[in-house]
């Protein structure tokens, strides 16, 4: 499946982009997706640390992602 | 509860009139402002930027939460700047109200530092020779 | 450093741009004002008395030794009310501002905290059926 | 000597006067002051506390008084 996925700060700027499609299995969960991001994107591993939200809320790693979600990744947040 | 995330300068006074409760005796409010300097380097200015929507329902959560830990809370108003900030701009603005004073020390510090840990906002501190999102490496 | 005692109403934004501070990140304010209940009771307004000159005096050295135990302190502002309070009235405001959060918080408790058991400032609370100067009894 | 004492919130509601003039033996102490007030008015022995202020700062009980100190008496104090 094809899944959205909007960026922020830095990661929207190692991207290139605010938004970004990526392709995974069926029912393929955070952790999946983690995955395949730090597979195409390499410097996402340097980040301290890179959490994936799904509609509003902190996804675990075991949850499973649907196209309709909406998805973002949260690196390290500063605000205050 | 008043939760808000602007890009215009904050209204101290409106957080803490929105916290004004004749049943409390205590207000505590802090105040983020833009500091001059950041670790040891001087700081020209400031760019923050926010996931809107689950910015706002982080924020609402983490004043659910304080009012679960202190049943006792009356009023919580939370106000978060967003956009392009000078030095000494107000960034965050909480502000709480409780019958007794030691609450609201309490609830307002677990607040902000709550906001601080999983509201979605991104700081990026400009300096004369550069800029950096804040905490984004080790 | 701003010390101030007055019978007119307090004015909270003038306390907060007195501790404004571009090397100051953080400002913790408290705001004590006038309940409509204490101990159960129905309180209709509150007047407070004060021994002016040690008040002031007081109210400094608590400053003082407010920065003494936190010297990254930048600015303090304290304005105390006396004379006659209707319910929601500010009673008193304490600000502090520093680099970093987590002091502004402890500097500004403890500001208040020990404002409550030196400073000689009196409140007699009004009830509808007689007063009381609280604390005086056991 | 005579000392002048300053009186507020309920000392001067018991006394009856925002001031009261003390009779003391010449270099009274603090405690010599708090014993002959406390034999004047008994009502001072039901309050939670009653200190002596000597220009503007608490006084120890040892503290020795002279005519033209600024003497006041604090009961419990209820600011903030």
């Amino acid at each position: 499946m094809k899944l959205k996925i909007s960026l922020f700060g830095i990661t929207k700027e190692i991207v290139g982009s605010p938004e970004l499609e990526v392709s995974t299995a069926e029912n393929a969960t955070v952790a999946e997706l983690q995955t395949e991001l730090a597979r195409q994107y390499p410097r996402f591993a340097e980040l301290t640390s890179l959490a994936v939200a799904v509609n509003s809320e902190y996804a675990a790693p075991d949850q499973l992602l649907r196209p309709h979600d909406e998805i973002a990744l949260i690196p390290p947040v500063s605000g205050g | 509860m008043q939760i808000e995330l602007t890009d215009q300068p904050i209204d101290v006074a409106a957080a803490l009139a929105a916290v004004q409760d004749d049943g409390a005796g205590a207000v505590n409010t802090f105040i983020g402002t833009v500091r001059n300097q950041s670790t040891g380097k001087k700081v020209v200015r400031l760019d923050y930027e926010a996931y809107d929507k689950m910015a706002l329902h982080q924020m609402r959560r983490v004043a659910e939460l304080a009012r679960e830990k202190w049943p006792m809370l009356r009023q919580v108003a939370i106000t978060h700047r967003k956009g392009r900030l000078e030095i000494g701009d107000v960034a965050v603005v909480v502000a709480v109200s409780t019958p007794h004073r030691a609450e609201s020390f309490a609830a307002c510090q677990f607040i902000i530092d709550t906001i601080k840990q999983v509201v979605p906002i991104w700081k990026k501190e400009e300096y004369e020779d550069g800029s950096v999102w804040v905490a984004a490496h080790p």
